[in-house]
């Protein structure tokens, strides 16, 4: 059986902190590329021969494609963008540098205009060269490819409209216009868009060969710009990444990284793959280590045991569109039966942290809110209250661990307090499509949200947002529609720069939305693990926001 | 003899259609959700789902997407709805570790199964019988996900008494100790039933056998008894066998292995088909389904043929 | 199990009883008595008859037993709960969590109490802090209802079609013979994969018929379907045999009627077979049904089946093995029961018969 | 005289059953000279085919008892080893059963089965069996031997199956011919094929043989002494001669009377004998055909020994009946004028 | 039973007329079951049974008895010729339409053990027919009893089970099967042929019993020449799915005209050690060709000893040589040369592009006597 450890959708996973230093520093300049921090470049004595890692399985192997973590992690050492992140412990791991660019770019006062150089002299791994014009082919070949990142480059001049290249794919995209003789790259947009260095940064902007075809090449390995390059990839099996013999420390900003060759299996099963890295087999494990075994690893090996908390909420969407959850009573009775601490000790062995508030820690936009107390008999009594009780309630969840059970909590405790919950569990490759149409009428689900870039738009405007209900598509599965705080978001998503005010203000929208109206029931931010053999020195562990654990860094006994 | 080979692979031909077409109806009629949504990812724009369902055909009448996936299907262009990946190079892959499970332990079990009937029939009534009898029953109604569960926790998994390695498929190519090593508790999970099975048929063929006119006629010419057990006995009562096994191997070729595959995460074709279900992917559903119908279909025939060569009552003219 | 007789010379046995019996016995002893007569010897397969019946009866009275015992119901969830045992109010399921910044890992359900607890938790609890022996029994009550729902309309089906294609031969059996190979072609697990999973997401709701998704429905047709042929195809056999029998001609040439030689002539012939084929047939199916569930594609949840518990168990065999190695053997009691019962029955009904199923 | 070949003494066979004790055969006695052709008659469950059998030891099984003994040669072939059994089945004594469709196996050809035989007792090699088996068939009567020797037993006809089944028997130079019920289930052309050919080939193999039947039409021209079984013993025993002019036992004359004469005019009604054959397990006390028998008296509820009671030596009978009366009454049965 | 002997010529409409029926089975092959040949079970059959008589029907193994049996009581369809009961053709009526028919002509088994339902009581078994033809349930019981007994069981024996008799009480309970609806006409298919010779001639006595005092009309078919003339008025001898002597019983065992009638005849084994020795046997060569494929010309010249090319070319008609005594051969036996010149080439019974020309001209050279008399 397949275990979808990480339910985490990673586009673009930007790291929280640097973009509190970007949006602070408000655009422009950027800073000189630092020299290596931490691990850097400075590698020397810290190579070794082979990293064997465990890997989940990434779902493509083709920059313009893949967009889930387990792909991000691997091939950020394969592939490159013009800009890349730095690559250091915490929450300096989430600035910006330069990669294939020479520096951060100029940008135009008005913030649509930037300009690009490459570094001199780049190949890729099969020792071709690299030109400015690979930039634009890359971007074009996401659209061909209807890649699912070609949404972030909405803004570029020539891509939307009637006769943008995102519609016809023919021709070129005018607001990319490149230069290979000068290695210049400029970027035209529309309108300025405050994140689009950010975006540069994507995976789906990584530069790749002009003429490579525009279909799926995840097991024809596309020739790399950055330190390593895929060997072989053969899905569902494993990946063996190889120094990429071109490399010659082009992009300083990035580590060479210490391992000289990587060997990545594919198992899906934590439990298979907590065994082998035990038995010294492989080197990390990428699964989070299964509850069945976190007590063993903390005990037996807990030297080898890492656990981090990401920007993520865990919560229950309730359709306050129909009954009985349009009722207010109701849904706060629903807050009051969940009780955060049984869901992360019963279903994911202790691995979270519990929370009330939509907005994960850490944003400066967050202020705890203290609202709900888990107490069934008053959740009870307030089913009564609101005339709800007795009504069946269909309840909407993954069907797999540890999602499954957490649903079959969630529906369990609505039996609790006078419901007739009944249960459907979905798959998840048609899950979120099933919750997101109105059709499906879901009263009650599970859903969870990792953040795309750490903006409360993000998260109130994309989940929360009355406006932005759809009939089909529809990312506010809980129809959540508050007038007065649907208005508040669309003021502040107006306002870009984020001063303490701001930031009350969407303090305020998410204590509103959570306490006041009750209309979600956010109950966890959810922690994982990284899990290493023995032989790994933890003295060169480095986790970084943006890049997770950093495997470049690591060291060996 | 060339006649009947044709005829029957017309037939299998036929099947394999119409299985196909079963496949078809069943995942279009019972939708699993829209192919373009998930190709497309959460984030995806109109435009991207348009132009996904219009390459896919999605927006055909059902017999024009059915034709445009077979015709994909077999020039080897088919790529699965949930990753892209082909379809063919995906169970291609699948098949080294299928293979190898299959074939592993249809060894076993036939050598164990027939074995085990031959014990248990000499001796029937006896001790060493009922003991086999009670075994081979246990064996039969051992749910082979539970069994392989149980093995593995037993004997893979930092248990007490783990020597066995836990899971996966080692290539034989590039470990042939470890293929060896890794592929052992999956072949012996997958092979007890069988064993159980084919040790009470081959017994009761045997019984039965014993019986016949022409083993008393053996017998009364003085045969020595190895003989007449070995010759006329066995020899007969293993012909049904035969038509059992090659119908079980090509089930488990085909599919039958998918709890096996799953409980020891052999990234096999079964796996591979029980992935594609849980995906609700109709691409590998079509795929594995054919290919799995593909060995039923030709198995049966070798097994006709098998039956034909070794009964000359029923040869084919 | 019984005892294989090998002497079978010319001797007449049943003449030679016939004769013996004495003359003024009126009542004949009909082959089911006869049959009864040898099965009442076969101790071994009576026992395990007993098991069964005491699994069925034990399954049955779940809702007493989660009432009055347990206090719980099978898909009553107690994480975060407590319970008493001994005096001492234990979690059911162990704390986890960060405290003061230290990661404490937790989730493990609380074992076998036995009778430790005051009939909670007997079995222990799950990860949900389910009672195990609760969902234990209403799990059974749900896989014996799909083996032997299964098996009911399964050997129907076959029985039917067995009839039909082996009395009218010709273009019905043509028709009947192709159907049954289309099914056979396929790949049994798969395709029964696949469309249960396929049918628990929306249901089925075609032809006037409105099956809900998540209902036992679901997986019982799916079994009974995909395993006609293998009843079927050995029944349409015997029939194809029994129908050159000269009594079938005898009753063709009284003028009876299609039916009638249908129903009252061959099918009392293959009800033995029908018999021991519907006993070995519940066992496997109650084998396919855990198979379909592991895989999610057969009881939903969060209704408890044997399969769907293992499958709940798997993920937590280190810390609570209870869990998947309880239901296990369940399955494995249940499903030896009925196969020793099974061969018992054959060789009662019919010792020389090769009354068997294809695999 | 010739040299004594067979000679069964006391031959008791029991079989322990779900429903009791059978005893097939229960006190037989005979001696079979090389050049004889001995012919067991009776009904079925008589215990004739249970006697042959037991003559090659084929009837050992674990619920069977034997008492008695039977001397091939002064041998006793029920204290024999396995391995000293098999050196005299096939090769001194063999047999051919009643079915031929189905002692053949079906499974390999005619020629093979033959050569089996032949390969084992005679350590011939193949190619000296094979040309053996060809001459074999050819001397059966089997058309094209040289290509039918490969043919499979479906391949051949009921008749010619038989005949396959004679020469496997005779492939090693046998000295006994055991035939058991050889023509029953064919046709009465064929059938007269069969024994004509048995009688032939005893001659070209100086055997002796042993024919059983349930229709003493067969064995009259063949054989030259005649066992009559009933209920597993023998309850007359003559010269066939002395047996169809002067039969003692009244079994014996309702077996001839049943028999619709050709050479006859036709009969107005059979003779028939009345009821069923006895129950093996718990058999009728004293004269076990006396509850079959028309002419029972007081007498026979006492079991009539065997014994010589007629002029003519070594005709045996088991019958109360003074040899006068049997004389009187014998001639209504045998004319089938006595109705059951 | 001579006193029941009818005179073929004193007429009457006959109870069943067979005429030019032919039987044939397809052979199928292939993905399509194409039909590749034919066995030929009956070929060209004409005969008539008078009420009363019993008529015998005589052949191997495969010559096309026992289907010309199932045929008459229409188990079977005729491929070609019609089957006419009472003056009524019914060679092609539906079940429904044969349904009353039923009742007036069955059939009784060879095979005891097959023959009866293994599964259902004897009462059950008799009674099946009163119950198809919808006698009143009270009266069934009281039927079937009396059927036991009129077939020499007892009416105890009601709710034994078949596997409770021996075979002979097994074809006894067969028989009252056949007679429960008091039928005119029974076909025995071999009945006695599966029974000890004791049991036989119970069987035949009970047949026998019956035909007098139910007034039946029996066709009996039997491979055995001795219970055939112990039962039959008139005997059809048939090779081949031809019918190749038509005889009343006696003449045709003193008598017989066709080769293969005679070879039968010899071949009967005669439980008199002396006579035994004494007569001719004459042993056919061979076994009875294919009737896939049957030969040429008189299907019975390669087994012949008296034949000649006229055999391999020329089908003989059947050719009546008086008496109600014909005969298919192109060299007759026991027949001199006045006779043959009286004889005529029967139109009634012969295929249609026979005539006069092929009427046989050469008589078999010496006469075969293959029943010696004895006293």
């Amino acid at each position: 059986m397949t275990k979808r450890s990480r339910l985490t959708r990673v586009v673009g996973v930007l790291a929280l902190l640097a973009a509190l230093a970007f949006l602070a520093g408000c655009g422009g300049g950027g800073n000189k590329s630092s020299s290596g921090s931490s691990g850097g470049s400075s590698n020397s004595g810290k190579t070794y021969p082979v990293l064997r890692v465990i890997w989940d399985a990434p779902d493509y192997m083709d920059p313009q494609l893949y967009y889930t973590v387990a792909a991000y992690q691997i091939n950020n050492y394969v592939w490159s963008g013009l800009l890349g992140y730095k690559h250091a412990a915490g929450p300096a791991g989430a600035q910006l540098v330069p990669y294939l660019a020479e520096s951060m770019p100029k940008i135009s006062a008005d913030g649509k205009d930037l300009k690009f150089t490459l570094r001199k002299n780049l190949h890729y791994s099969n020792g071709a060269a690299v030109k400015a014009s690979d930039f634009k082919y890359s971007i074009e070949r996401a659209f061909k490819m209807d890649s699912p990142g070609v949404g972030f480059f909405s803004a570029i001049s020539g891509v939307s409209g009637a006769n943008g290249f995102a519609t016809t794919k023919k021709g070129h995209i005018t607001g990319i216009i490149t230069n290979d003789a000068n290695r210049t790259i400029e970027l035209k947009l529309d309108h300025p868009e405050g994140d689009i260095l950010y975006i540069l940064a994507l995976e789906f902007a990584h530069v790749v060969p002009s003429g490579t075809p525009a279909s799926d090449q995840s097991t024809h390995p596309i020739p790399s710009t950055g330190p390593y390059m895929v060997q072989s990839y053969q899905p569902n099996r494993g990946f063996t990444l190889v120094r990429n013999p071109h490399y010659n420390n082009q992009i300083p900003t990035e580590p060479s990284g210490n391992p000289d060759k990587v060997v990545g299996t594919i198992i899906t099963d934590p439990v298979a793959a907590y065994q082998r890295v035990v038995s010294d087999k492989a080197d990390y494990d990428f699964q989070p280590v299964p509850n069945d075994r976190l007590p063993e690893a903390q005990s037996k090996y807990k030297d080898q045991l890492r656990i981090y908390t990401n920007a993520n909420t865990y919560y229950y969407a309730l359709n306050n569109a129909i009954p009985p959850f349009n009722n207010i009573n109701a849904r706060k009775a629903v807050q009051m039966a969940i009780d955060p601490q049984a869901i992360i000790s019963g279903v994911y062995g202790g691995l979270g942290r519990p929370t009330e508030n939509f907005l994960p820690p850490g944003y400066p936009q967050y202020k705890k809110i203290d609202a709900w107390h888990f107490d069934l008999a008053k959740a009870k009594q307030l089913v009564q209250q609101s005339g709800t009780a007795g009504q069946t309630v269909d309840v909407y969840g993954p069907n797999e661990d540890p999602s499954k059970a957490n649903t079959e909590y969630l529906a369990g405790q609505l039996t609790k307090i006078g419901y007739k919950p009944k249960l459907h569990l979905l798959s998840h490759a048609v899950y979120f499509q099933t919750i997101g149409n109105q059709a499906t009428k879901a009263q009650a689900m599970f859903t969870d949200w990792y953040q795309d870039y750490p903006h409360p738009i993000d998260w109130f405007d994309t989940l929360l947002n009355g406006n932005r209900i759809a009939k089909i598509h529809n990312n506010n599965v809980g129809n959540v529609n508050v007038p007065s705080v649907n208005k508040e978001i669309e003021a502040l998503k107006k306002i870009t720069t984020l001063t303490p005010d701001v930031n009350n203000r969407w303090a305020k929208v998410d204590s509103d939305l959570m306490a006041k109206y009750a209309t979600t029931v956010p109950y966890m931010n959810r922690s994982s693990t990284d899990f290493f053999g023995s032989k790994v020195d933890m003295s060169c562990y480095t986790f970084s926001v943006v890049l997770y654990w950093d495997w470049g860094l690591s060291c060996m006994k | 003899m060339i006649s009947f080979v044709i005829r029957r692979l017309i037939g299998a031909l036929l099947v394999l259609i119409a299985v196909s077409f079963i496949t078809y109806l069943i995942f279009v009629k019972i939708p699993g959700g829209d192919p373009a949504f998930r190709i497309a990812g959460r984030t995806a724009t109109a435009q991207n789902i348009e132009d996904i369902r219009q390459k896919l055909k999605l927006d055909a009448p059902f017999y024009e997407q059915y034709w445009a996936m077979m015709k994909s299907l077999f020039s080897g262009s088919l790529v699965s709805y949930s990753s892209q990946l082909n379809v063919v190079d995906q169970i291609k892959a699948g098949i080294p570790a299928t293979f190898s499970l299959c074939i592993g332990a249809a060894i076993i079990w036939l050598f164990f199964g027939i074995l085990v009937g031959i014990i248990s029939a000499v001796t029937a009534g006896r001790w060493s019988d009922r003991v086999i009898t009670v075994m081979a029953l246990i064996g039969i109604s051992l749910p082979v996900f539970w069994l392989g569960l149980m093995a593995r926790y037993l004997f893979a998994q930092g248990h007490p008494f783990a020597f066995m390695p836990d899971g996966g498929y080692v290539p034989f190519t590039s470990n042939p100790w470890g293929w060896f090593t890794h592929l052992l508790m999956p072949w012996w999970v997958l092979a007890i039933l069988f064993i159980g099975f084919y040790g009470r048929v081959l017994r009761s063929n045997i019984l039965d056998t014993i019986n016949e006119d022409y083993v008393r006629t053996a017998k009364a010419k003085g045969l020595p008894y190895k003989r007449v057990m070995v010759k006329h006995v066995l020899r007969n009562s293993l012909i049904p066998i035969v038509t059992l096994f090659g119908l079980d191997f090509a089930a488990v070729i085909g599919g039958s292995a998918i709890l096996t595959e799953t409980v020891f995460d052999l990234k096999g074709v079964g796996w591979y088909a029980a992935q594609a279900v849980q995906d609700l992917d109709l691409p590998p559903i079509m795929g594995v389904t054919i290919y799995a119908t593909f060995f039923i279909v030709l198995f049966s025939v070798v097994v006709d043929l098998m039956y034909a060569w070794l009964d000359p009552r029923i040869r084919p003219t | 199990m019984a005892t294989e007789s090998t002497t079978d010379f010319t001797l007449d046995t049943a003449a030679a009883l016939a004769a013996a019996e004495d003359e003024g016995a009126i009542e004949g002893k009909s082959p089911w008595y006869l049959a009864w007569r040898r099965l009442r010897r076969n101790y071994v397969a009576l026992a395990f008859l007993f098991v069964f019946v005491a699994i069925v009866v034990l399954c049955l009275c779940a809702p007493l037993y989660a009432h009055h015992v347990a206090h719980t119901g099978p898909n009553t969830g107690h994480l975060g709960e407590t319970f008493t045992r001994d005096g001492q109010q234990v979690p059911i399921v162990s704390k986890g969590g960060f405290q003061n910044g230290q990661f404490h890992a937790g989730g493990i359900p609380v074992g076998p109490q036995l009778w430790h607890a005051g009939g909670k938790y007997v079995l222990g609890a799950d990860n949900q802090g389910r009672d195990v022996a609760v969902r234990l029994l209403y799990g059974g009550l749900n896989s014996l209802a799909i083996g032997i729902g299964s098996a009911v309309i399964c050997t129907f089906f076959a029985m039917v079609f067995a009839l039909l294609a082996g009395y009218y031969g010709g273009k019905t059996d043509w028709i009947i013979s192709r159907f049954f190979d289309l099914i056979w072609a396929f790949p049994v697990l798969l395709l029964a994969i696949a469309l249960g999973t396929a049918l628990s997401i929306n249901g089925f709701h075609h032809f006037g018929i409105n099956i809900k998704s998540g209902s036992l429905w679901i997986p019982t047709l799916v079994i009974s379907y995909v395993l006609i042929p293998y009843i079927g195809r050995p029944l349409r056999g015997q029939i194809l045999s029994l129908r050159e029998k000269e009594f079938i001609e005898a009753a063709n040439s009284q003028g009876a009627s299609s039916l009638r030689v249908m129903f009252s002539e061959l099918l009392p012939n293959i009800a033995s077979s029908i018999l021991v084929f519907f006993t070995l047939i519940i066992a496997n199916n109650i084998l396919t049904e855990a198979g379909l569930s592991f895989l999610g594609a057969g009881v939903q949840p969060p209704s408890p089946s044997w399969g769907t518990m293992i499958a709940d168990g798997q993920d937590r065999i280190a810390t609570a093995p209870w869990l998947a190695i309880i239901p296990g053997i369940m399955i494995v009691l249940t499903v030896l029961s009925l196969n020793v019962f099974g061969d018992g029955l054959r060789d009662a009904l019919d010792p020389r018969a090769k009354v068997r199923m294809e695999h | 005289m010739a040299e004594r070949l067979i000679e069964v003494k006391g031959l008791k066979v029991q079989f322990a059953t779900e429903d009791g004790i059978v005893r097939a055969v229960d006190g037989v006695d005979f001696e079979l000279s090389r050049g004889q052709v001995l012919g067991i008659v009776g009904e079925s469950g008589s215990g004739k085919s249970v006697t042959a059998m037991t003559l090659l030891g084929l009837t050992r099984d674990r619920n069977t008892r034997f008492e008695g003994e039977v001397l091939y040669k002064g041998r006793n072939v029920l204290g024999m080893n396995e391995g000293e059994l098999q050196e005299v089945r096939g090769n001194e004594m063999s047999m051919i059963f009643q079915d031929p469709m189905t002692s053949l196996n079906p499974v390999y050809s005619v020629g093979a089965q033959i050569c089996e035989a032949i390969q084992i007792h005679e350590r011939a090699d193949k190619s000296t069996a094979r040309r053996r088996a060809v001459d074999l068939l050819k001397q059966v009567g089997i058309p094209n031997a040289d290509s039918r020797v490969d043919n499979y037993p479906h391949e051949f006809s009921g008749g010619m199956r038989q005949r396959a089944m004679i020469a496997m028997a005779l492939a090693c130079n046998p000295d006994v011919l055991i035939a058991d019920e050889p023509t029953t289930a064919l046709d009465v052309t064929i059938q007269a094929q069969i024994i004509e050919l048995i009688d032939r080939l005893k001659d070209e193999f100086n055997s002796a043989v042993i024919l059983i039947t349930h229709d003493l039409g067969v064995v009259a021209e063949i054989a030259d002494e005649i066992i009559v079984m009933y209920a597993g013993r023998v309850v007359e025993r003559a010269q066939t001669r002395d047996l169809f002019y002067d039969p003692q036992m009244p079994y014996t004359w309702g077996l001839l009377g049943s028999i619709p004469r050709l050479d006859r005019p036709k009969q107005e009604r059979l003779h028939s004998i009345k009821g069923t054959p006895p129950s093996l397990i718990r058999s009728p006390t004293g004269c076990k055909f006396r509850p079959r028998c028309p002419h029972a008296f007081d007498k026979c509820m006492e079991e009539p020994p065997l014994e010589n009671r007629v002029e003519t030596p070594g005709h045996l009978d088991r019958c109360w009946l003074s040899v006068a009366e049997k004389r009187q009454l014998r001639e209504r049965t045998l004319s089938g004028e006595e109705a059951a | 039973m001579g006193s029941f002997g009818m005179n073929q010529s004193n007429g009457g409409d006959p109870l069943l007329d067979v005429r030019n029926v032919k039987t044939y089975f397809p052979i199928r092959k292939g993905l399509l079951q194409r039909e590749v040949a034919q066995v030929h079970a009956v070929d060209d059959v004409t005969l008539s049974v008078q009420e009363g008589e019993t008529l015998g029907l005589v052949g191997e193994s495969g010559c096309g008895k026992s289907t010309l049996g199932r045929t008459i009581v229409r188990l079977l369809e005729p491929t070609e010729g019609n089957v006419i009961f009472e003056g009524r053709d019914i060679s092609k009526l539906g079940t429904r339409a044969l349904r009353p028919l039923r009742r007036q002509m069955q059939m009784v088994f060879q095979d005891p053990y097959a023959s009866l339902n293994p599964r259902k009581r004897v009462g059950s078994i008799i009674g099946t027919p009163l119950k198809i033809h919808g006698v009143d349930k009270s009266e069934q019981r009281q039927r079937v009893q009396e059927l036991l007994e009129t077939v020499g069981l007892s009416p105890e024996h009601y709710n034994r089970f078949p596997h409770e008799f021996s075979g002979g009480q097994r074809q006894r309970i067969g028989v009252a099967r056949a007679l429960a609806l008091h039928p005119k006409l029974i076909v025995a298919d071999e009945p006695v042929s599966a029974l000890d010779v004791s049991i036989q001639s119970q069987m035949l006595n009970l047949l026998d019993d019956l035909q007098k005092e139910l007034s039946l009309t029996y066709i009996f078919i039997a491979h055995d020449l001795g219970v055939v003339r112990h039962v039959s008025n008139r005997i059809a001898v048939m090779y081949l799915g031809k019918l190749v002597e038509l005889s009343p019983a006696e003449e045709l065992y003193q008598r017989p005209i066709m080769p293969y009638t005679e070879a039968l005849l010899s071949a009967v084994p005669i439980p008199d050690p002396d006579l035994s020795h004494e007569r001719e046997r004459i042993v056919l060569q061979g076994d009875v060709p294919s009737p896939i494929n049957p030969p040429s010309g008189c299907r019975f010249h390669p087994r012949c000893r008296y034949m000649t090319d006229i055999c391999r070319e020329v089908e003989p008609p059947l050719t009546s040589y008086g008496n109600g005594h014909l005969a298919a051969c192109h060299h007759p036996l026991n027949v001199d040369k006045e006779t043959l010149a009286r004889a005529t080439v029967s139109e009634r019974y012969t295929p249609a592009e026979a005539d006069e020309g092929a009427k046989p001209k050469t008589p078999a050279k010496g006469e075969a006597h293959p029943i010696p008399e004895s006293g």
